[in-house]
């Protein structure tokens, strides 16, 4: 692998840049693997690099149907935290926010992880109530959040208005400080760069159409557009398609596939300092390091594999936006996207076995698993290798619909992202 | 924003619905006789197609019904809409083929 | 509040509608008919159309869905009437006199000022005279029943009286440029 | 200087109309019907901007709404000052103010222009491989100097005064563009009486025929023509012209979103008029006729301000009367170029060369170019363009027989245009999910199958000649009519022009000689993307064009790759090896152009963001100075302050006097839905977990319902009004939730239950009256009706009137006291209020609120929902099990209160807690863990979901949810906060009157 600092850059101008090399080798598929892995997003990627980099496995494709990292890895706001209220979620999450942390040394390629805090504002008198219990139980977990009042989340974002006479005045927020955001592309492009350069087979352009089961039901490989590939385990990591690709497999999960849209604005000259969530009002906001606002948008109701929405559903974000922040109104809508997003009823991932052997699934991210990336890929790979979840993502089954042990954050009124 | 056929009030624009999800999950007539993992199967899996679906919608702000819709997941296009408690209706091929178009 | 409420702009007039006692009377189709008779109207008004007679107006809302609306003069007899044709047939009658207020809105603007509010067509062709229907006016039902080529009834629940009648006024504002 | 290259005679400005105008603080003068754009070309000035990496300087190149470089801020002062405007779509006004952006500290002189010294160490993608170490230098450091050096204009600070407007329209057919195809199918259409909308973005409809001067259309000049149809479409009723509109969005289902700006041409709008509008239109039939897009070519130095497409300095003449330079050399790789030039030299403007990239050109044009005595250089390409803040020259160089560049040859021009042939503009086409179709012959992509009901005529297609254009146009026009039941007759004209745009064209960089290791061709001129840039993203193995974009940013500028995006490809497909039509485009997305997030947002803001919900009583309690709160939509009073009080001192006042005499309680925003029919009881039993068919008419029972799942959902007191009527009450926010779950159910499982559901929150207000002398100040307003404990007892109701106001009068009580809740219609709630209250003037009746409320409900252990469960709690955790029937068959929940974990012992459950200190008031949402001293991650055991000091207790009190927390009565638990640990004991969740001694008097 050729390593990435400022000399290499420096050396490599010397010769108008000609002499670099393909940063991951994009490969025609060979017969059979020991571990094939389904998707070829942040998580998938990141799945093959902890498999072989952690576990020792070198003899591992990621298949991915279109672009390198072309789904949800490449259209999200990109907000990283980790202060959920549950002890399953925040461990996984915090697992995951602890490998960010360092996550541009280890893989040598700068994610520009930028840790400028996360701020959650309060608009009632129960959203209060709910950020402080995750305030509580976020520190006796050994995790970052505090609370702020209206004029403390103020002097931390300008922006912010506060005034009490608004529609939703805010009363206080909460603030991770070690929240932030990340260039979500670069964290795929560096998964792919260092696997690669541990022996893991890319292939792209590639669908997984079936997937190959032996007499006793067990995974033999999968079926795909540039035909058969056979391996020993399957790991999917298809996001909105997870229903897909675990239906070829005839297993059903709880999942339901929606169009989640954001946008960004005109780039403007830094104007916002953090990242801020209402979730009462539906805000998302954070400003890219090239400008934008980064702004996202809620979940279209209805399932859709379109990778869009309907107009009105970024326009309700915009009003909210624009209270909050009366100054960014003349700002303009420079893009809008969608994604589609894989959503489980408790709103919590399932990164777990499947019953069918040797198959194994990462999925019901949903609207909130970028900032699970490292982690969910290192669980993942654990859990492929071992053949067994790690402690932090035991709970994270699809049995715990069937058993009632849901890991609600939705209901517990945390929300997505 | 999609455009859909109340079957009551004729063509309406989606703010005026609400989705209810699949469609012709019915509720086990006997829950108490289901296994937890049948029960399960009726609460939460779903099939989630990539392709025709099957879902429920509500006119909210309109007649305030649940009908039930096919429609397209790779499109949104709809094949068609039909009042509650009619079986699903099959639909031929060309059909199909242009709603998945 | 709601009952003072008033917009006059250039050709946009929003405006108290007289007192009426409101009815919500549900039941299966057959019923309605029943109920219709009883009520003295010419015929069961079709999805989305209105049928008036003597106090009577009937609003047809949904399939199973009457929104009566009675001249308080008349109305305890249409009422009982009413509760006779019905006596022992399954049916819901529910009064919500007060639930909601009726809000008369006219002038020739009243097209595109209801048009900022709701994403169906309220332009003459497709909602003639005599039609009503219940559709989300900015963030809040309405029920729009036009009563004339430039006049509409609108019935919202109380409390979004302020809200609505806030938003025609900005509408019925914008509507002239 | 003043407006020296003003062309008299030309253009369509108003001469007579002098405007004054400032940029960068300097004055210039433009003419009414100048863009900020012409009326600086026509002062000579081209530096308009700066780009975003390198700083370089930047003229404008277009003169639409796909101009990358000429980028600034409109407006003054803090609020209004609006950045990253176009110049070419700025109309200018007397009085306009325009200053550039990204630049420091003038346009003229950038200290970031050093930037473009590093720039062979700042290739795409150089942020990736560096500034890692150290790690904290990244926060600290690099991302700062990164953001300060990116962003193009600057934000506003202040909040935009202005407001926006918004329209749903419906129309038969929607065209998308007014040119030549657009006018032609507008007016196709409106004559067949379909109600037709067309809008275009710019101020005037005609598109490219306002800036062309030769054709003639019917025998009458193009702008003439223009005159005439649109008077024609202006007479038709059923046609409605938008300009300044630009459709941007193209939705499922002929969603189409246009955005008008209403207030920016304006020196002095008037106040009323919104700045803008955003129509939402829903179209039978759509026609795209949206024009194409000239390219530029990529060649050393084309970014230099000067170096402009052939296309705008056509427009600025013969639109604007605006010569671009005196001297100019063209570079074309299409005929269209010929008719600029020929244009140009007609105007006075010295065409010192044309050259032209194909070896052998021949046209009609061509010759009369060379006629007029222009000197043309077939094969020749353009090397570099020199100059700073301006052109000054250029090198010409043939093109061999063997692909290489020959000798160059310097050319004095203070003007140099490009022309890379034209790129239909598929935007509109594309969003709409439209499959685009490679054109072989043009080298372009056009449209294919359509997705919707729409299609698309004219240069967006890939028809360029006129006449061909206006029957395409036409055509189309009568299609979408016909298509839309409108039968329609296709107009035709009789079209004369010469020119024949669109058979050549160039896409990627020029062929140079040399390496050029340092050179810099722009492909996207905002970005600051190079050639060289889009080849090392194919060599570092991004090879998807989706990669490249997003490896170089190739086409995310605020054109959003209009200008570059065809080049680029060209670019990748020749070092990828493939033909452009197999590597592809990138996705088109909305909007076609940035649209104003206030115009998203148009009258949700300030009081109509969302509905504000009062009740019938709330003026009253707004005359007593009550503090409120926002549940859901409504405002609640939450206290009441008399004098100084703060929050505390006025609960416990209002505490003490329902303890101890009468409060008075607006409750009126509870939810009430009226459930009636035969099978009422049988739908009651189905939805809610307690048990319905025994309780009598003239009775209430607290009702309890979960989901599916289990948890519990919403609850609120039943009362039965008739055997067949209930009159169901919830929570204040669970309201339309619950409404819409019970007729989800009713509708899709047992539509065979004859019952109706009707919400009938708003019919009445509801006055809670609470406290022991509650029924004293009742019994003489209620016109006779007996309310003895005898006749009246807990949880019974009766009807009845008060003051002659038809009443529902429940006893009830959330207090713990004796209480009665007083519904009454709506419009009498304000009246009987104000009785009550007189009435308990006497007893000295107290008016409270939510939090007092809270406070006395808690005293008594009574759940609310939302605050003690919290979607993951059972009836029997919230400690309801009692509510739950334990006969019926099945109820919503039923089943899954089965599983093994809803039953595990360990399950937190309500619990009361008691400080040791009885002045410590725990804070709501602190966490309970049975080892103090335990490290982090501590072992936790639940948390407070309740707590305040209770003014009757003289202590304070809290409700929690802690595992397996009805074993734990009696023990002590410890609440770790910052700092300190808080020790508390576990008692029943019930603190005063356990009994209920107080309810039953
Ligand atoms: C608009 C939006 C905003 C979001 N904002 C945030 C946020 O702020 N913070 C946050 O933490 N998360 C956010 N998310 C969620 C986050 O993007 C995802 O959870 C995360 O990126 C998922 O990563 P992944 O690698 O699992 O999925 P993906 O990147 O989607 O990768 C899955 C891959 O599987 C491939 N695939 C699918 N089927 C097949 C097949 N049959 N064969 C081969 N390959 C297949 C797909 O092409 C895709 O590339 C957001 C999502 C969206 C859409
Ligand atoms: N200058 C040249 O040599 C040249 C090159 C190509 C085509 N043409 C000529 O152009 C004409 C083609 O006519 P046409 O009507 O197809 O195109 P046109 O360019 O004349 O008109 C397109 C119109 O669409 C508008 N528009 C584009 N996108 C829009 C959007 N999203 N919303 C609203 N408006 C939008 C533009 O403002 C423009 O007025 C022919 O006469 C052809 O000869 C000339
Ligand atoms: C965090 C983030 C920032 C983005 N910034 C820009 C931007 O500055 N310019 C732009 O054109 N697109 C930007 N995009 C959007 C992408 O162009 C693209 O729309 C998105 O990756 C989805 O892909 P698709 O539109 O090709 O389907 C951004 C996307 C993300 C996730
Ligand atoms: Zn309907």
């Amino acid at each position: 692998m050729q390593k990435f600092s400022a000399l290499s850059l420096a050396r490599k101008a010397l010769g108008g840049h000609l002499g670099w090399t393909p940063q991951w080798r994009s490969v025609e598929p060979k017969p059979a693997y020991d571990i094939v892995i389904v998707g070829g997003g942040g998580h998938g990627l990141g799945t093959a690099y902890y498999l072989a980099k952690q576990h020792g496995l070198r003899n591992i494709a990621v298949i991915e149907r279109g672009w390198l990292a072309g789904g949800n890895t490449a259209r999200n706001t990109t907000i990283i935290r980790s202060n959920y209220l549950f002890n399953e979620s925040s461990s996984y999450y915090e697992h995951s926010l602890k490998l960010w942390e360092t996550l541009s040394q280890e893989l040598n390629y700068n994610v520009m992880f930028s840790q400028r805090g996360c701020l959650m504002v309060a608009h009632t008198v129960h959203d209060v109530q709910v950020f402080k219990r995750h305030v509580h139980a976020n520190r006796l977990n050994g995790i970052d959040n505090e609370w702020l009042s209206a004029e403390e989340a103020k002097a931390f974002c300008p922006p912010l208005n506060i005034s009490p006479n608004i529609r939703y005045p805010v009363l206080g927020a909460s603030l991770q400080r070690r929240a932030g955001t990340a260039r979500h592309d670069a964290v795929a492009w560096g998964f792919a760069r260092a696997a690669s350069d541990m022996g893991v087979d890319i292939i792209e352009n590639c669908e997984v159409t079936g997937i190959l089961r032996g007499p006793g039901g067990e995974v033999r490989g999968v079926e795909t557009t540039r035909g058969t590939i056979r391996a020993g385990k399957v790991g999917v990591s298809a996001a909105g398609h997870s229903s897909v690709v675990l239906g070829m497999a005839g297993v059903r999960l709880p999942l339901q596939s929606n169009p989640l849209q954001a946008l960004v604005s005109e780039p403007v000259k830094p104007a916002f300092p953090t990242i801020v969530m209402s979730n009462t009002i539906h805000a998302y906001i954070s400003q890219s390091d090239k400008g934008e606002m980064v702004i996202g948008a809620g979940t279209d109701s209805y399932v859709s594999y379109t990778q869009r929405g309907g107009l009105h559903i970024p326009a309700h974000t915009l009003e909210a936006i624009c209270e909050l922040f009366p100054m960014f109104r003349r700002l303009r809508m420079l893009r809008s996207w969608g994604g589609i997003t894989d959503n489980t009823p408790d709103r919590s991932p399932i990164t777990a076995k499947t019953p069918v052997p040797g198959l194994y699934v990462n999925c019901g991210w949903g609207t909130g698993g970028f900032k699970a990336t490292p982690g969910a890929a290192n669980l993942f790979a654990w859990t492929i290798a071992k053949n067994e979840p790690h402690p932090i993502n035991a709970p994270f089954t699809i049995e715990r619909f069937r058993d009632g042990v849901m890991i609600d954050e939705a209901a517990a009124a945390a929300v997505a992202h | 924003m999609l455009l859909i056929r109340c079957p009551y009030c004729g063509e309406r624009s989606e703010i005026e619905f609400a989705n209810g999800g699949e469609a012709h999950i019915a509720r086990p007539a006997d829950p108490m006789s289901q296994t937890d993992e049948e029960w399960a199967q009726y609460l939460y899996m779903r099939d989630n197609p990539k392709g025709l679906i099957a879902e429920r919608w509500r006119h909210a702000h309109g007649c305030n019904r649940f009908f039930n819709a096919l429609r397209d997941t790779r499109t949104d296009r709809f094949v068609m809409t039909y009042e509650m408690g009619r079986p699903r209706p099959e639909i031929d091929a060309a059909t199909l083929a242009e709603a998945a178009r | 509040m709601s009952d003072t409420m008033q917009v006059s702009r250039n050709g946009f007039t929003l405006v108290p509608a007289a007192d009426r006692r409101r009815f919500v009377l549900q039941a299966r189709p057959g019923t309605l008919d029943a109920a219709v008779r009883a009520l003295g109207l010419a015929e069961t008004p079709a999805m989305l159309a209105a049928a008036t007679g003597g106090a009577v107006t009937a609003l047809r809302l949904g399939p199973q869905e009457f929104l009566l609306l009675l001249d308080p003069a008349g109305a305890e007899d249409s009422l009982s009437a009413l509760r006779a044709g019905l006596e022992g047939v399954a049916h819901s009658l529910v009064e919500v006199s007060d639930r909601q207020v009726g809000l008369d809105l006219s002038g020739a603007l009243v097209e595109p000022a209801l048009a900022s509010l709701t994403s169906i067509d309220v332009a003459g062709p497709a909602f003639p005279v005599g039609m009503a229907t219940r559709t989300l006016l900015g963030k809040a039902d309405g029920v729009l029943w036009r009563t004339g080529p430039d006049r509409f009834r609108l019935e919202i629940w109380r409390s979004f009286a302020p809200y609505m009648s806030g938003l025609l006024n900005e509408a019925a504002r914008d509507a002239v440029f | 200087m003043s407006q020296a290259f003003r062309v008299p005679g030309r253009g369509r400005v108003d001469s007579a109309r002098t405007v004054t105008f400032t940029f960068d603080g300097r004055r210039f003068q433009g003419q009414a019907g100048d863009t900020l754009a012409s009326a600086l070309l026509a002062n000579g000035h081209h530096l308009m901007g700066r780009s975003f990496k390198y700083h370089r300087a930047r003229g404008v190149v277009s003169a639409g709404s796909d101009e990358p470089n000429a980028l600034v801020a409109v407006g003054s002062g803090p609020a209004l000052q609006t950045p990253n405007l176009r110049a070419t779509q700025v109309e200018v006004y007397e009085g306009l103010t325009a200053v550039s952006q990204n630049r420091f500290p003038c346009l003229q002189f950038d200290l970031g222009a050093v930037n473009t010294l590093a720039a062979p160490l700042l290739p795409a993608g150089f942020y990736y491989k560096t500034f890692m170490w150290p790690r904290s230098f990244w926060d600290r450091v690099y991302e700062p100097v990164i953001r300060r050096a990116a962003g193009l204009g600057v934000a506003p600070t202040a909040p935009d005064p202005d407001h926006y407007a918004f329209q749903y329209a419906h129309c038969d057919v929607l065209v998308a563009g007014a040119g030549p195809a657009g006018l032609a199918a507008a007016l196709a259409a409106g004559r067949s009486g379909a109600q037709v909308i067309l809008a275009d973005e710019t101020a005037e409809v005609g598109g490219s025929l306002l800036s062309d001067r030769t054709s003639r259309i019917d025998g009458r000049p193009a702008a003439l023509w223009v005159a005439d149809i649109l008077a024609e479409l202006a007479a038709l009723p059923n046609v409605r012209v938008l300009t300044r509109c630009t459709a941007f969005n193209y939705g499922p289902h002929n969603m189409v979103a246009l955005n008008q700006r209403l207030t920016e041409h304006l020196a002095d709008p008037a106040p009323d008029m919104p700045r803008e509008r955003l129509w939402q239109v829903r179209a039978k039939e759509v026609v795209l006729a949206a024009g194409a897009l000239e390219r530029p070519l990529v060649f050393e130095g084309n970014d230099r301000p000067g170096v402009m497409l052939a296309s705008a300095a056509q427009t600025y003449l013969n639109r604007y009367g605006v010569a671009c330079g005196k001297r100019a050399v063209i570079v074309t790789a299409d005929d269209s170029a010929y008719r600029v030039a020929l244009d140009l030299h007609a105007a006075g403007v010295t065409v010192a060369a044309i050259a032209d990239l194909r070896p052998a050109p021949d046209s009609a044009l061509m010759r009369a170019a060379q006629g007029a005595g222009l000197t043309v250089l077939p094969g020749t390409t353009i090397q570099r363009a020199h100059g700073s803040t301006r052109v000054h020259s250029v090198e010409l160089a043939r093109l061999l027989p063997d692909g290489s560049v020959g000798k160059g040859q310097h050319w004095r021009a203070d003007l140099v245009l490009m022309s890379g042939g034209y790129t239909p503009s598929v935007h509109l086409f594309s969003q709409s999910r439209g499959k685009l179709a490679f054109d072989e012959r043009l080298g372009v992509y056009i449209p294919g199958e359509s997705a919707e009901r729409e299609r698309s005529a004219g240069a967006c297609r890939g028809v360029y000649a006129l006449a061909d254009v206006l029957a395409d146009g036409a055509a189309a026009g009568v299609a979408a009519a016909g298509a839309a039941g409108f039968a329609a007759d296709a107009p035709s004209w009789a079209v004369d022009a010469a020119d024949a745009p669109g058979r050549g064209g160039y896409a990627g960089a020029l062929p140079r000689r040399g390496k050029g290791l340092l050179a810099m061709a722009f492909v996207d001129f905002q970005n600051d993307v190079t050639a060289k840039d889009v080849k090392l993203a194919v060599r570092e193995g991004f090879r998807s064009i989706e990669h490249i974009k997003r490896y170089t940013t190739t086409g995310m500028a605020t054109d959003q790759g209009k200008m570059s995006n065809v080049n680029a490809l060209g670019i990748a497909a020749d070092a990828l090896g493939r033909p452009v039509e197999k590597v592809g485009l990138t996705t088109f997305r909305p909007p076609f152009t940035p649209v104003t997030f206030g115009a998203f947002a148009s009258h949700a803001r300030g009081d109509l963001f969302d509905p504000d919900r009062r009740t019938p009583i709330d003026p009253w309690a707004r005359a007593q100075g009550a503090v409120f709160e926002d549940v859901s939509l409504w405002r609640r009073a939450r206290y009441f302050p008399r004098g100084s009080e703060d929050m505390e001192a006025a609960v416990r006042r209002e505490c003490l006097a329902v303890r101890g005499g009468v409060g008075i309680f607006d409750a009126s925003t509870l939810g009430k839905i009226e459930v009636v029919g035969p099978d009422a009881a049988t739908f009651m039993n189905r939805m809610y977990v307690n048990a319905w068919t025994k309780l009598g008419v003239g009775k209430c029972r607290y009702g309890l319902m979960c989901r599916e799942n289990g948890f519990v959902y919403d609850d609120g007191v039943v009362g039965r009004i008739a055997q067949d009527r209930f009159h169901v009450t919830t929570t204040t926010g669970g309201a339309p939730g619950v409404l819409a779950m019970m007729e989800d159910y009713l509708q899709t499982e047992w539509p065979d239950l004859d019952v109706w559901l009707t919400s009938t929150t708003e019919e009445w207000a509801v006055i809670a009256l609470q406290g022991p002398s509650a029924r004293a100040v009742l019994a003489p307003l209620v016109d006779g009706l007996d309310i003895s404990a005898e006749a009246l007892p807990h949880m019974s109701l009766v009807e009845g009137t008060i003051g002659g106001v038809p009443m529902r009068l429940f006893r009830v009580s959330f207090t713990g006291e004796l209480g009665f809740e007083i519904n009454v219609p709506a419009r009498q709630g304000r009246a009987v209020w104000e009785a009550i209250w007189d009435a308990g003037q006497a007893a000295g009746i107290t008016p409270y609120g939510t939090e007092t409320m809270h406070v006395l409900r808690a005293e008594k252990g009574y759940i609310i929902v939302g605050q003690e469960t919290d979607g993951t709690a059972t009836p029997d955790d919230a400690g309801c099990g009692w509510a739950v029937s334990k006969v019926k068959a099945d109820f919503v929940g039923k089943r899954s209160l089965v599983l093994p974990a809803m039953q595990a012992p360990d399950r937190r459950q309500l619990v009361g807690l008691l400080t040791e200190a009885p002045w410590e008031v725990l804070e709501e949402g602190a966490q309970l863990v049975a080892r103090p001293d335990e490290a982090i991650p501590m072992h936790v055991l639940g948390h407070v979901t309740s707590s305040y000091f209770s003014a009757t207790l003289g202590r304070s009190i809290a409700l929690a949810m802690v595992s397996g927390g009805r074993a734990r009565v009696g023990e002590t638990l410890h609440v770790p906060m910052e700092g300190r640990t808080i020790a508390v004991t576990v008692t029943k969740p019930v603190f005063y009157d356990v009994e209920g001694a107080r309810l039953n008097v």
